[in-house]
């Protein structure tokens, strides 16, 4: 139930979840309306699509890292059973443009990728020939028909080595393999390092990482001649802009292409992309006038979907004896893969942008290279840059923390901005909507028992045990937009339809893929006009039908996607008052929408049944004079700002001291994303974040040889973390509402990865550190924790 | 993967020499070799059945014979591709006399690719040194035999 | 993901296996649970021309008490392994070896027989038959051989199982009362194989002099082996945590260890030794009552 | 060659001629329709494609279809006997799952459902531990398997005075 009138927004509660309080939906756990199909294997997903006459695809890829193709012989492929058409690069040169990219930096030399490769091959996994077949077993077998000649050629691997002098080069006309140089500074760097009592240094590395989405990547396309349609169904967290990218790689009408997603089985930014198969596939299907299936086997998914992280950072922090930070100084080495892909050369930059963490830093000074290698592009993974930002400056606190001999807790606070400096501006150009730092930071302590964990700690070292607290304090940035901060726009659409029968469609840009929008979005639309969830069904992922968006990635559905929606309602809802208040004689300010009714608040036998002004607003004979019938809404919303979640981790990690066996043992999350719709999707979405910071900080690393294998290929090789590896985590919240949007939501898809990275390193940091370790990097495979612990225990000798 | 070692020979080098450099014998004692034709000067196509047990896979290339001197050393340089992948690689072979035997040493790297690399990674150095050694007994029982 | 085109055949006796086993050499591969099998022909690392599916024969899944050793079936799978009361009581520690492999899914379809005839230098079971000093029995056409378990393992992926023969049954031997085993396994923590696994088995008199010791390591070699040196260190002396410390460290004694993306040769070693101890210290509280 | 399999899924009797080579998941996703079983890798280690073989938690793409003739398969289809396909409710493990959220992108969900059944089959009362254990064979990238673990003990507490599913 929300207060009547028109112009009244939802205002952010004055105290902590007051919101829910006030609400029938709102801020409730309610349990998903995507749920009962996905439990009863109801639900479709690309692979689940079958279409009559349907063919498969299958693609030949690389087996080198580096090689020119002196041929393609398909000839024994074309001829085998069940082949319909085998294709190379060569055969399309010139029909399908290269995979987009729409980052954009000053002086960025340009990597284009060809959808499959004609004279080179650049990293292992690139295609370089298509089967299509009558099955998918056919064409299989076909790819081992297929001959390749290639002549190998060197290799460029390390990032560092790449942009050295003297490096092989990738790309024809490059002069080398450095993709661009970017600078930012803010504030004066030089002085602040000049005043500095003390400067820490220290080199980390943030290691690749593969998204491994539980659904691999496929595409459906149909084309029909007669209507010249073309239908792509593709696993994609962006529908709308992969229409405009397929369009115009395929130089094709963008109104003669319809892109539908389907069920999507994760994302987590791996399918916030444009990828040679979605035109490939889309080609194919208009060539053959038959609708053609590609999905990807898990082996192509480690090999061609995008990887994540993979930076270098050479920190410099320049602190005074009592703690205040002064300056920063960063250096990136991003190593960003062979190609780019949509956003590759951009991630980076978010981690300058984020550099500052939730601290004043007063002066900072980041010099990023974006080096070119013979591996697959890097492009946004859950954070996205800011999981990289709030790594470094985390770590650098702790160190900070042990050069000056004070405990992390105090360290942090001593350079939180206060909540009264909101919002707050750093010297990288970003301004933090809202946040109260100590709150979140008290919480965790407070729960966690910080203080006893110390004391704990200090029993459990004199018994010999090896045991670890980390504390993360982080903030990110998300909402994704506005557009002048964004490559491809910023804002975010919403379409709400009031059917005649009083059921409601909302059809929304963003794409949901395991979120949970389609039970917020109907719990938004049910308060909004005093309805039922199921009386509201939410659309998304068709581009027939919704409105153009732009897409679910970087913590934006509910802030940016969700506030369209907010504001279809709110319109939607001045319309439905506006007609009631015409039948019932009553100011439309005084009409509450409650329970499928709208009744005044004043008299309450003024009141009708919902479906009866909506009705009204149908058949248009008691319209209010020069109203418009329908009942139908659109809202393009363009937010003023990012918002900048933020929270405090603690956790505790106990080491096999034999076996360098990293246990995480307690885990304390205190995130606040503002506002919330729903906090059993919040809380699912923390729990998740943090599992994939698990994984990151003791498991996963994309590991390609010195000649440019991905060895780390295939789930055998490439740790997830499994339901064992974690403990029970306790998760809460402080709310802090944004301003930048009118529900006060700031955004949680990627918090609890941000903010659990840290924790973890800092945690085993601090498990170490009386084996004299100051810095440990990332994965903490047993062997690298063990070598260290042999080192220390040798130096203690 | 880089691979080296050391065998010693019951023949004079001269002996391993004229084994090491003939097609005809050198197919018959290469582990899994099916095929070994000239194919130019000191170049030879090859078709090798490589594994070990269930893990194998049919490999078509070459083998080619460069910085020849007899009999002291060769360069040996492989590259073959087949459906789990491929193999490339070089040896340095040097021969040294050794009271009428021959040690023989190689120092050589492999570069593997393909599924194999992406998979097979942990069993891979283990099966280059086993067919390695295979090879290197039937040499030196090729040898004794004479 | 999808296997090279083959002839399938499914034999309905162990006779007729055989004779195909027989017939088609080394172009087929036998189809046990297919859990070592089918992983590698989906990845093509595989391609028989024939399979021959013995997963139907009947009377090869069982575990029973004959003539005062316990014998199991080539065909029983890792689960009813783990989970025999028959085993549980008689023999333990090949059900909790059973109860480490793989997880619920692969132990369900995973047979003892194929585990043995592939041979994977990681698989767990090895270290069990090996340290149990298991018989594997061995059907041919000639008729049954039985080859002692330390003969079984040739190298990797090889056993002593020549063309022609089908690996039929296990026997093994009931444990004493005074007698302990543990399965002390590092898992490689991506596939869950192991990095290196230990089974212990000890027998342990009285004040805990050790009778006997028998050690079965996998992970670190090409094959899993008995760690006879560290047997030798402890046979007649009496059982503490500083005997079985100073015994674990000829673990790895004359084996030159695997080096791989998840434990270089040096870590494997040490931490053979690390898990050698371990599993004695587990197995020997079990020779002596405690749990 | 062609084989023949006899086998009976979710209830119901089928015969086909198959590829020898057909896997298991492909028989039911692409012969019989059955799409609620999916392909989440081809080592057999995410879980995705488990189903109940004559009861058994099995990973059905590492089993071909003809190994199965003769047995009785229950996929996420048919796991509620008179689920909204047929007219009734849900199982409990699947209750479990939707009252829990122990899914997000669902894409695990019928593997990890199965393979909690398996479980409440063997031990009607797991503690944290042991679900945790027991499902160590399915992974899941959205959760991190905390709500899952309550989903399973949901259903565990469900399913206790009924004794078995």
């Amino acid at each position: 139930m929300l207060p009547g009138g028109g112009a009244t927004v939802w205002r952010a509660p004055a105290q902590e979840d007051s919101m829910a309080a006030a609400t029938r939906y709102l801020g409730k756990p309610m349990k998903r309306k995507e749920d009962p199909r996905l439990i009863q294997g109801l639900s479709h997903y690309v692979d689940d699509i079958v279409l009559p006459n349907l063919l498969h695809a299958a693609i030949l890829h690389s087996p080198y890292a580096h090689a020119r193709i002196r041929s393609v012989d398909t000839l024994k492929a074309q001829s085998a059973p069940g082949v319909v058409l085998v294709l190379t690069g060569a055969d399309i040169r010139g029909a399908i443009g290269p995979v987009p990219c729409a980052a954009v930096i000053p002086d960025m030399k340009a990597a284009p990728r060809p959808v499959l490769a004609r004279d080179r091959v650049r990293f292992v996994g690139e295609g370089v020939a298509v089967v299509v077949a009558s099955g998918s077993y056919a064409a299989r077998d076909a790819l081992d028909l297929i001959e390749v000649d290639y002549e190998p050629l060197t290799p460029v691997v390390d990032p560092e080595k790449a942009i050295a002098n003297g490096a092989t080069v990738l790309h024809e006309g490059h002069k080398d393999n450095v993709a661009y140089r970017w600078e930012l500074e803010g504030g004066d760097v030089k002085a602040a390092f000049k005043n500095a009592d003390k400067i820490v240094k220290q080199r980390m590395i943030n290691q690749r990482l593969i998204p491994v989405a539980m659904e691999p990547r496929g595409v459906v396309a149909d084309y029909k001649p007669g209507e010249r349609q073309l239908t792509v169904w593709s696993s994609t967290q962006i529908p709308h802009l992969l229409r405009t990218q397929i369009a115009a790689m395929l130089a094709t009408p963008e109104h003669s292409v319809r892109v539908i997603t389907p069920e999507v089985g994760g994302g987590f930014g791996s399918k916030l992309n444009v990828y040679p198969e979605e035109a490939l596939v889309a080609y194919l299907a208009m060539k053959l006038g038959k609708p053609v299936k590609w999905i990807e086997s898990r082996r192509e998914n480690f090999q061609t979907t995008i990887h994540g992280r993979d930076q270098i950072n050479d920190v410099e922090v320049a602190v005074k004896r009592d703690g205040t930070i002064l300056g920063l100084r960063l250096g990136i080495i991003a190593d960003l893969g062979a190609y780019y892909q949509l956003l590759t050369p951009l991630i980076p930059t978010l981690t300058a942008l984020m550099s500052s963490g939730c601290y004043k830093i007063p002066a900072i000074r980041i010099e990023i290279i974006g080096a070119l290698t013979n591996k697959m592009a890097t492009d946004a993974y859950r954070g996205a840059g800011r999981p990289e930002a709030t790594y470094f400056i985390e770590r650098a606190l702790d160190l900070v923390a042990a050069e000056l001999k004070k405990d992390p807790v105090e360290v942090r606070r001593k350079n939180f901005p206060k909540p009264n400096e909101f919002p707050y501006a750093t010297p990288t150009g970003v301004i933090y909507d809202s946040a109260n730092y100590d709150k979140s930071l008290d919480l965790a302590l407070k729960i966690s028992d910080y203080k006893k964990l110390r004391l704990d700690q200090a029993k459990a070292r004199k018994e010999g045990r090896v045991v670890g607290i980390g504390l993360s304090t982080y903030v990110e940035i998300c909402a994704m937009g506005p557009s002048s901060a964004m490559p491809a726009g910023g804002w975010e659409s919403a379409t709400v339809r009031i059917e005649p029968t009083g059921m409601v469609n909302i059809m929304t840009g963003s794409s949901p893929h395991g979120q949970g929008q389609e039970t917020s979005f109907a719990q938004l639309g049910a308060e909004i006009l005093g309805l039922e969830p199921n009386d509201v069904n939410v659309v998304h992922g068709d581009t027939a039908i919704v409105p153009y968006g732009i897409g679910t990635f970087g913590s934006r559905a509910t802030a940016v996607g969700g506030t369209a929606v907010y504001k279809s309602l709110m319109k939607l809802r001045e319309k439905v008052a506006a007609i009631a208040g015409h039948i019932l004689a009553e100011d439309p300010s005084n009409l509450v929408f409650d329970k499928m009714r709208i009744t005044s608040k004043a008299d309450a036998k003024k009141s009708l049944a919902f479906g009866e002004a909506v009705g009204a607003a149908y058949v248009a004979k008691t319209l209010p004079p020069n109203m418009e019938p329908g009942l139908e809404a659109t809202t393009f919303f363009e937010p003023s700002n990012f918002t900048f979640p933020f929270g405090a981790h603690v956790c505790v990690v106990e080491i096999d001291p034999e076996t360098g066996d990293v246990r995480l043992t307690k885990y304390v999350a205190v995130d606040d994303c503002g506002n919330v719709l729903n906090p059993l999707l919040v809380e699912g979405q923390v729990q998740g974040g943090i599992a994939q910071a698990v994984g990151q900080a003791l498991l996963e690393e994309a590991v390609y040889d010195e000649q440019g294998q991905l060895i780390t290929g295939e789930l055998m090789d490439y740790a997830l973390p499994r339901a064992g590896d974690l403990p029970w985590l306790e998760t809460a919240r402080t709310v802090t509402p944004s301003p930048v949007n009118p529900m006060g939501v700031k955004g949680v898809g990627e918090a609890g990865t941000i903010g659990a990275t840290p924790a973890l390193a800092n945690a085993v940091a601090d498990a170490l550190e009386p084996f004299g370790v100051r810095h440990v990097d990332m994965p903490f495979k047993r062997e690298r924790i063990w070598q260290l612990m042999q080192k220390g225990n040798r130096r203690a000798k | 993967m880089k691979l080296s070692g050391a065998h010693t020979l019951p023949a004079p080098p001269a002996e391993v020499w004229s084994l090491l450099t003939d097609p005809e014998r050198l197919a018959e004692l290469l582990p899994g070799c099916e095929r070994l034709e000239p194919d130019g000067p000191d170049r030879f196509k090859a078709v090798v059945k490589f594994g070990v047990a269930a893990i194998t896979g049919k490999y078509s290339g070459t083998l080619e014979f460069a910085d020849k001197k007899p009999p002291h050393s060769l360069l040996m340089k492989l590259s073959g591709r087949g459906t789990p992948g491929f193999v490339d690689g070089q040896g340095q072979i040097e021969l040294t006399e050794k009271g009428g035997r021959t040690e023989l040493r190689y120092t050589g790297e492999a570069n593997v690719g393909g599924m194999i690399a992406a998979v097979g990674q942990r069993m891979i150095e283990m099966a280059a040194r086993k067919i390695l050694d295979q090879f290197f007994a039937s040499a030196a029982a090729e040898l004794k035999k004479q | 993901m999808i296997p090279a085109p083959f002839e399938y055949v499914a034999p309905k006796t162990l006779e007729e296996a055989l004779r195909l086993v027989e017939r088609h050499g080394d172009e087929a591969k036998i189809l046990a649970g297919g859990h070592s099998l089918l992983p590698l022909m989906k990845l093509r690392l595989a391609q028989p021309r024939y399979v021959i599916d013995i997963g139907r024969l009947r009377g090869m899944s069982y575990i029973r008490e004959e003539n005062g050793r316990i014998a199991i079936g080539a065909l029983t799978t890792h689960a009813d392994v783990a989970a025999s009361d028959l085993l549980r009581a008689k023999c333990p520690l090949l059900a909790e070896t059973a109860a480490q492999i793989g997880d619920v899914q692969v132990r369900n379809r995973g047979t003892l027989g194929g585990s043995l005839a592939h041979a994977d230098p990681a698989a767990d079971y090895p270290a069990a038959i090996l340290a149990l000093d298991a018989e594997v029995v061995i059907a041919s056409k000639a008729g049954v051989r039985t080859v002692a378990a330390r003969d079984f393992f040739v190298d990797m992926l090889t056993t002593a199982l020549r063309p022609g023969e089908i690996l039929s049954q296990v026997r093994v031997s009931p444990k004493s009362p005074n007698t302990g085993g543990a399965y002390e396994k590092m898992a490689q923590p991506a596939s869950g194989f192991a990095i290196v696994g230990v089974a212990a088995l000890v027998t342990a008199g009285k004040a805990g002099k050790l009778e006997d010791a028998a050690i079965g390591i996998t992970g670190l070699g090409p094959k899993a082996f008995r760690a006879e040196s560290v047997e030798k260190a402890l046979r007649g002396k009496t059982g503490s945590p500083k005997l079985f410390g100073d015994a674990a460290r000829a673990a790895a004694d004359g084996i030159e260890p695997l080096s791989d993306l998840h434990a270089s040769r040096d870590y494997r070693r040490e931490m053979a030794i690390v898990y050698t101890r371990r599993a004695l210290t587990r197995a020997f509280d079990r020779a002596r009552g405690k749990k | 060659m062609p084989v023949e399999i006899s086998v009976r899924v979710n209830g119901k009797g089928f015969q086909h001629q198959i590829e020898p080579r057909l896997l298991l998941v492909h028989y039911l996703r692409d012969v019989l329709e059955l799409t609620g079983t999916h392909v989440g890798c081809e080592t057999s280690l995410c879980g995705a494609c488990t189903v109940l073989l004559d009861g058994k938690a099995v990973k059905s793409c590492t089993m071909l279809a003809v190994q199965v003739s003769g047995s009785e398969i229950t996929t996420i289809e048919g796991l509620a006997a008179q689920g909204p396909a047929n007219g009734g409710g849900l199982h409990p493990v699947q209750e479990g799952f939707w009252e829990k959220h122990g899914l997000q992108c669902g894409f695990c969900t019928p593997g990890m459902i199965l393979a909690s059944v398996d479980l409440l089959h063997n031990n009607s009362s797991p503690s944290q531990d042991e679900i945790r254990h027991a499902l160590s064979g399915n992974l899941c990238r959205c959760t991190g398997y905390q709500h899952i673990v309550e989903a399973v003990e949901y259903a565990a507490k469900k399913m206790k005075p009924r004794k078995r599913a």
